[in-house]
């Protein structure tokens, strides 16, 4: 496999970092441009002019604007993100403790995305135009536009409520009558996994399979795959060997806009099941107008989909050779 | 003798330029119709079109009929009446309810009927906005390649790629206020870019092809050969798109819905399942809990369709043997 | 004993809506072992049609309609220890072998005809050039090809095998660590070149090696496919429109136009004394570097819609010098040496010369008739 | 032939082309420095009216760029193009209105060259609708009717409200000819025209181009990689090769008799129909190099057969092309331990050195040039070559250095004595046997007329 050139990997991280303040800008203008709200929402009326003056002075509202942005950008880089007035905790304490959280529902459901996609739409892809393609392809489709909470709980209703195998909610049992070991922990924790996953993947698969779908069509029609077949490999050695291994690098490009569309699921069903991640935090923080926890986890997410597209274009240097990275020809 | 013949050349000349114009569209049309997703998207959209535009014809009673109480509402209910409600589908004993009622007693087919109209506004709403903007931008930052409105479109793409969609809908429409119009702006913040940057990508690889270059040797401006020689193959093309944003539009409203930020004003049938869930009868009154979902995702599925079978149609290559 | 013997093979391909295209019809003829057989014909004479329905290659919608393809060979599993047919084999008829050991492709179902794919019959496909996988070192290619049909090989070896191919058609032997985007056209050719030897096959139908190259490159590729040709002794069937290429790398020829065998010959029957009128309108249209041409003849027409082919010679609308006959079936190939226009192709295909003309006799008038514009020229007017 | 009344309708004076030069954003945070293509490099010719000009070239050599150029499709980097007395860089907008109708272009692939969603009234009347000539939609009509009659697509009407989809090959490309003549342009830049047709269709569009030649009184830039078809169709002929001209001149004296060595080799390497005839092939080793950084001097040298030893070099002319081959193979970075891959062979020993040697000076030409025990993979022993004896020391030494990969200490031991002056200096236009060509070979004084591009033109 072709190693990365050093120069280019600096070339994405300048990018990236340059994104990442792009969005902070973004974050910064857009809260300050409501009008008054982010001091009504922290302050009170029963408060005393001594108290609003003082959470002014706190969150440094008196300076002049660019200093307010200059404190904002190097505050938040370091990760102290201030205090949640809701919550009345740190909020790098509070995202510290559910970032892992979410990034375990939200890698579950991804796996199942990238993993049943594709292969799907191999199939798909290879049978091209036949009866399997069209019905497989259409209730695809189907499934891509039911509501993710609206699947969610009838899944719920239907394992939970109904037969009872699964809990509908939380991460871990809240009374347990069985002692904690590291084992009954992590099966619990499992259980609790279950229904999430299966219900966003029901939907999310489909996203990756419409990508595959359409490269392998084109790839299917390709001289080199008509070499293979030629040289006398086998239908199943030309259709994965030859033709799906170069229909997957648009996949795994195209997988960065799975991985919004997946923390977007993941940011509904939190709520649909109590699961105690950042997509629940966010969605209470927005009702109850707590901004600064607001503006921290969406800034966090945003680091998280960086980081993800950061790898994705690593996974591609892998996936195809032809892209020389840094060394001219 | 000389105006009645030089009538039949203008008319004939019309009918001459038109003819073919027709013709093709019959034979686009009749490609796209052997898809039989196509049609049933089609229909589907037809179906739910009607309820939008006609609703009192095809909803039982006004939205104001209350279980019991008849087609005004006012009045008392009983106490068991009361305690009937949420009540399962009825015909005709107590009174008229097909799809059963909501625990108000409001009658659960009139506020699907009613709900239509918010979903398709959405989908066509954003849908047509997110080409509006996203084609001309294409168009532009494709033809005018390489240069500072490609790098700046390149940089925005970036930017946009990287917010997380569903927060960043939920602060703007919590920040602006929740209506429809905020809802379908914010939308199209994320989905124009989509659009922009396929149509880039068209554009470019439209630009090489020999009949540009002739119509540039001939003498045409740059607006002439935009709009007389790429915009008509990268039209069918963003209408695929069109569809596609139109489908997420409607989904994303729904999940809005749910997490508390629908529109009161309007009837949706995201604001159904939101109540559904606020007044906790989700696992018990299923006749309120499945028609206002199945009728979503029959909507986005209805856009999807007519969106993958449009994109037979549009592409060039497929449809030139 | 001839290593191919195509009998009356017949290709077509199902479309939507209308009756089927007849690509192939009736096609005859013999490839030597070592001999160099070529398929000449315009676009859409069915010419690559008939080379992919040799190895069952066909796209989905393509069938034989009928007739055999015979190749002197049998699959590993029918022969014995020193590969002659065992004789069950040959006596019972649920197998397609004939007495005299040769198999009929037609009949293989795809497994058995995987095992004939590159290791008795290889292919250079039309599209050559974008027929190396690109994520895949070209290396790993031809050793890929090696280790299906040879499992015993070691990898290791396979490997220098490979390398030993790429040099022989002169690229570096480190070049089979890249990938094909770091190949110039030139030595992407040369590269499928060196993988179709592969597995030493027995045959190599080339489909346009050097269309898409250019000049100078398209020599060179010319001078490695000999090359390569005598130190393997393979067979090769070469499918061109370029008929300059053609009669230099040919020994026999046939040409083909509206999916029908017009002539074949060998190399200096077919281009010093042509004697059907297809063959003499192609050479008249074809312009040499050689001596000055004041007027080059065009044929008038368009080629046939293989569709619904009218029942005439399928030249008749197109030839100045159809007539009555012509228009009520298509010829079969007579020979040209009998004089005489009675025989029909059918013994030693060899040497025989063979032309599908009712007017084969008269060919000396009309070829210097077929010298002059006019009678080109005035087709339009008798049909 | 040209109607000749005195001044050329179009010169060429010393352009050149250079592309992507432009630098992105991201390339100036990188410090990338660009190294342009150069498709086009100080290229002079003059075109007299009634003429069809011949540009002959491998693809790559820059031809269509030179055809792009005289049509106004992009500007030249360096030099200037005067049509019919005036500069094209310096026209106002009438005039330039007055150029686009007086110049038009034929494209190589009939199925691009028109657009499949327009009609072929429609794409026949768009360069009269461009530049509003012809009041109404029926005297446009009209106007297209004659002109596809004259391509010889006649009824015309029949074929009006057809798309480019339901015609063949040659009727695209009659009417892509029909769009170029419906302006009545003087003159016509003609891109592979033909090349993407069936055989015996190409002759009907050619017989076509020269017919119309003389009815719509055209002068034609031909421009093509199919030599057969130059000698057929052009008066004169300019060959290309990576951006230069090597040889300008009548087009069958071209032919007869090549002067400059890239032109024999294109020549020879064209296939014969006549199968009694023994065509020699081309002796030119080595493939086309990378536009971007294209060799030093001639940019032929080290492919030419006959690459001019230096008078410091006491061996034969063979032997030397074979030591600067081997020197471009260094700085090319393709000779190395890889050339010996899977060759059990220690890379230290005198042995391997022996092997490279073998390898890389072995000419990797048809066997007819090649010495007769010489083969690509066993190569050629290094004793049959008459060597000087220090050049067989530098090689020696080059070798070992290439085996261990340092390749700077391998390129510094061809220190100055055996530079050729094909390397060091670009050969400019000298006149030979009665035309232009670029090559030390001949040695007669420079043509001054076409060479220099700041030639004081008197307009």
């Amino acid at each position: 496999m072709t190693r990365i050139s050093a120069k280019y990997l600096a070339q994405r991280l300048v990018v990236s970092y340059l994104t990442i303040l792009l969005i902070m800008t973004l974050l910064f203008a857009l809260v300050r441009s409501m009008p008054g709200s982010f001091i009504d929402m922290m302050t009170s009326p029963d408060m005393t002019q001594a108290q609003v003056q003082r959470i002014r002075q706190e969150w440094g509202l008196n300076q002049p604007l660019w200093q307010q942005y200059i404190d904002f950008m190097i505050n938040y880089q370091l990760g102290n993100f201030g205090w949640s007035p809701t919550r009345i905790a740190p909020i790098w304490q509070l995202i510290k403790q559910r970032l892992p959280r979410t990034v375990i529902l939200f890698g579950g459901t991804y796996l199942a995305g990238i993993v049943i996609g594709p292969l799907v739409g191999m199939y798909l892809g290879w049978w091209r135009g036949s009866k399997k393609d069209q019905t497989i392809f259409t209730s695809g489709l189907l499934m891509y536009s039911i509501p993710s909470f609206w699947i969610a709980w009838l899944f719920i209703w239907a394992f939970n409520y109904e037969l009872g195998w699964l809990p509908s909610g939380y991460m871990v049992t809240q009374f347990p009558e069985f002692a904690w070991t590291p084992i009954s922990l992590s099966v619990d924790i499992l259980r609790h996994l279950a229904l999430p996953i299966i219900s966003f993947s029901v939907i999310g698969w489909v996203g990756t399979m419409l990508v595959m779908r359409t490269t392998m069509n084109d790839v299917v029609d390709s001289d080199y795959v008509f070499l293979a077949e030629a040289k006398g490999v086998s239908e199943r050695g030309v259709m994965i060997k030859h033709a799906a291994r170069n229909a997957l690098i648009p996949v795994a490009t195209g997988a960065l806009v799975g991985v919004v569309f997946i923390l977007d699921g993941s940011v509904v069903l939190e709520n649909v099941f109590n699961y105690p991640g950042m997509g629940n935090l966010i969605v209470t923080a927005v009702l109850n107008s707590d901004y600064p926890v607001t503006q921290a986890v969406f800034f966090v997410m945003a680091v998280l989909i960086v980081f993800m597209r950061l790898l994705t274009d690593v996974a591609y240097t892998y996936l195809d050779p032809r892209i020389k990275f840094g060394e001219e020809e | 003798m000389a105006t009645e013949e030089s009538e039949f050349t203008w008319f004939d000349a019309v009918k001459d330029r038109w003819s073919h114009r027709y013709e093709r569209f019959q034979r686009g049309w009749g490609r796209f119709t052997n898809h039989r997703m196509g049609t049933v998207g089609l229909l589907i959209l037809v179906f739910f079109s009607l309820w939008a535009l006609f609703p009192e014809v095809f909803a039982p009673h006004s939205p104001q009929w209350k279980a019991y109480l008849g087609p005004t509402g006012e009045g008392r209910m009983t106490l068991e009446q009361v305690e009937s409600l949420p009540h399962p589908p009825a015909f005709g004993d107590p009174f008229f309810a097909p799809l059963g009622t909501t625990d108000g007693g409001t009658g659960v087919m009139t506020l699907m009927v009613y709900g239509a109209k918010t979903a398709l506004y959405i989908g066509f709403a954003a849908g047509a906005l997110s080409s509006l903007v996203g084609v001309p931008l294409g168009l532009i930052s494709g033809f005018y390649g390489d240069t500072w409105i490609d790098e700046t479109i390149q940089r925005i793409a970036d930017v946009v790629y990287s917010l997380p969609f569903l927060p960043l809908v939920i602060v703007l429409v919590a920040v602006r206020g929740i209506t429809t119009t905020n809802i379908i702006l914010a939308i199209v913040l994320r989905s124009w870019i989509n659009n922009c940057i396929i149509i880039r990508g068209e554009t470019l690889s439209l630009k090489e092809h020999a009949y540009v270059d002739s119509a540039k040797v001939a003498g045409a401006s740059d607006t002439r050969i935009v709009f007389r020689h790429i915009l008509p193959h990268v039209l069918p093309l963003s209408f695929v798109y069109l569809a596609q944003d139109a489908a997420f539009a409607i989904l994303t409203q729904a999940s809005l819905a749910y997490l508390g930020l629908a529109d009161f004003t309007a009837y949706s049938w995201g604001l159904m399942l939101q109540n559904i869930q606020a007044r906790g009868y989700i696992f018990d009154a299923f006749w309120w809990l499945i028609p206002p979902g199945l009728a979503i995702t029959l909507v986005a599925a209805a856009f999807y369709f007519i969106g993958f079978s449009m994109e037979d149609v549009a592409n060039p290559q497929r449809t030139q043997e | 004993m001839s290593l191919l013997e195509i009998n009356d093979l017949s290709v077509r391909y199902r479309i939507q809506d209308g009756p089927d295209v007849r690509a192939v019809e009736d096609v005859n003829f013999t490839v030597e072992p070592g001999e160099t057989f070529g398929l000449v014909g315009e676009s859409g004479c069915g010419k690559t049609t008939l080379g992919k329905s040799l190895l069952a290659l066909l796209d989905d919608n393509g069938y034989v309609e009928s007739g055999e393809v015979w190749y002197d060979g049998v699959l590993p599993r029918w022969a014995d220890a020193n590969g002659e047919p065992k004789l069950e084999v040959i006596e019972s008829d649920n197998y397609p072998v004939r007495e005299d050991g040769m198999m009929d492709l037609t009949e293989l179902d795809v497994s058995d005809m995987r095992q004939v794919r590159w290791r008795e019959i290889a292919l250079i496909p039309q599209g050559s050039m974008n027929a190396l996988n690109p994520v895949y070192k070209v290396g790993d290619q031809i050793v890929e090809a090696i280790r299906i049909h040879e499992p015993g090989t070691s990898e290791k070896e396979a490997h220098n095998r490979a390398r030993d191919l790429l040099e022989r058609v002169g690229i570096e032997r480190d070049r089979a660590d890249d990938y094909a985007h770091e190949f110039s056209g030139g030595m992407k050719q040369r590269a499928v070149i060196a993988l179709a030897m592969a597995c030493d096959p027995a045959m190599v139908i080339a489909d346009e090696p050097t269309t898409a190259l250019d000049v100078i490159i398209q020599d060179r590729v010319l001078d490695a496919i000999k090359d390569m040709q005598d130190e393997f002794d393979a067979a090769m069937l070469i499918i061109s429109h370029d008929i300059s290429v053609m009669s230099e790398t040919c020994d026999r020829l046939g040409v083909m136009y509206g999916g029908r065998l017009m002539e074949t010959g060998t190399d200096e029957e077919i281009f010093l004394n042509p004697s059907n009128p297809y063959t003499l309108g192609l050479q008249n249209s074809f312009p040499t570097v050689q001596e000055e041409q004041d007027r080059l003849l065009s044929i008038p027409g368009t080629p046939p819609d293989l569709s619904q082919p009218a029942d005439q010679c399928r030249f008749a609308p197109r030839c100045p010098f159809a007539s009555g006959e012509c228009f009520n079936d298509h010829p079969p190939l007579f020979s040209v040496e009998e004089g005489e226009y009675g025989r029909q192709w059918e013994a030693d295909p060899e040497e025989s010369h063979t032309s599908a003309c009712y007017r084969v006799d008269e060919i000396e008038e009309l070829r210097n008739k077929a010298t002059q514009e006019q009678t080109w020229q005035q087709i339009t007017e008798t049909h | 032939m040209a109607t000749d009344n005195g001044d050329p309708l179009i010169e060429v004076r010393g352009v050149s082309k250079y592309f992507d030069q432009t630098v992105g954003v991201t390339d100036r945070i990188l410090r990338r420095d660009p190294q342009p293509v150069r498709a086009v490099e100080n290229v002079s010719l003059t075109i007299d009216r009634g003429d069809i000009i011949g540009i002959a070239g491998e693809s790559g050599c820059g031809k269509t760029t030179l055809g792009n150029m005289l049509v106004k499709l992009y500007p030249p980097t360096e030099g200037e193009i005067i049509f019919d007395g005036q500069r094209l860089s310096e026209m106002s907008r009438s005039d330039e209105r007055e150029f686009r109708k007086r110049v038009q272009m034929i494209f190589q692939d009939p199925f691009e060259s028109l657009n499949p969603r327009m009609t072929v009234l429609d794409s026949v009347a768009e360069p009269l609708k461009i530049n509003d000539m012809g009041e109404t939609y029926q005297q446009r009509r009209d106007r297209a009717i004659e002109v596809l009659n004259d391509v010889g697509l006649s009824p015309a009407e029949q074929f009006l409200d057809q798309y480019p989809g339901e015609l063949s090959g040659g009727e695209r490309q009659r009417v892509a000819i029909a769009r170029a003549l419906v302006v009545d342009p003087d003159f016509i830049v003609a891109d592979e025209p033909v090349s993407m047709l069936d055989v015996s269709i190409r002759a009907s569009v050619l017989n076509l181009m020269r017919d119309l030649q003389d009815e719509y009184d055209l002068t034609y830039l031909f421009v093509s990689h199919d030599l057969a078809l130059i000698r057929y169709m052009t008066d004169e002929t300019g060959i290309m090769y990576l951006g230069d001209i090597v040889e300008y001149g009548d087009t069958t004296q071209i032919v007869e008799n090549p002067q400059h060595p890239y032109t024999e080799a294109l020549f020879d390497a064209v296939p014969v129909v006549d199968p009694q005839h023994e065509r020699r092939r081309a002796n030119v080793a080595g493939e086309i190099p990378s536009p971007r950084n294209p060799p030093s001097g001639c940019k032929f040298h080290p492919r030419c057969p006959e690459v001019i030893p230096p008078d410091s070099w006491t061996g034969d002319q063979d032997a030397y092309r074979r030591f600067v081959m081997f020197q471009s193979g260094l700085e090319e970075r393709e000779i190395g331990p890889g050339s010996l891959e899977g060759l059990e062979v220690d890379l230290e020993s005198d042995e391997a050195v022996r092997m490279i040697l073998e390898r890389e000076l072995a000419l990797d030409v048809p066997q007819e040039h090649r010495l007769d025990d010489e083969s690509p993979e066993a190569g050629v022993e290094v004793d049959r070559l008459s060597l000087p004896p220090e050049a067989t020391e530098t090689l020696r030494g080059a070798a070992r250095d290439a085996l261990q990969e340092n390749y700077e200490a391998a390129l510094d031991r061809f220190g100055e004595e055996y530079r050729s002056i094909c390397a060091s200096e670009h050969p400019g236009f000298r006149t030979a046997a009665g035309r232009q060509t670029a090559c030390h070979l001949y040695d007669g004084q420079p043509d001054e007329s076409l060479t220099t591009a700041t030639s004081s033109a008197d307009d």
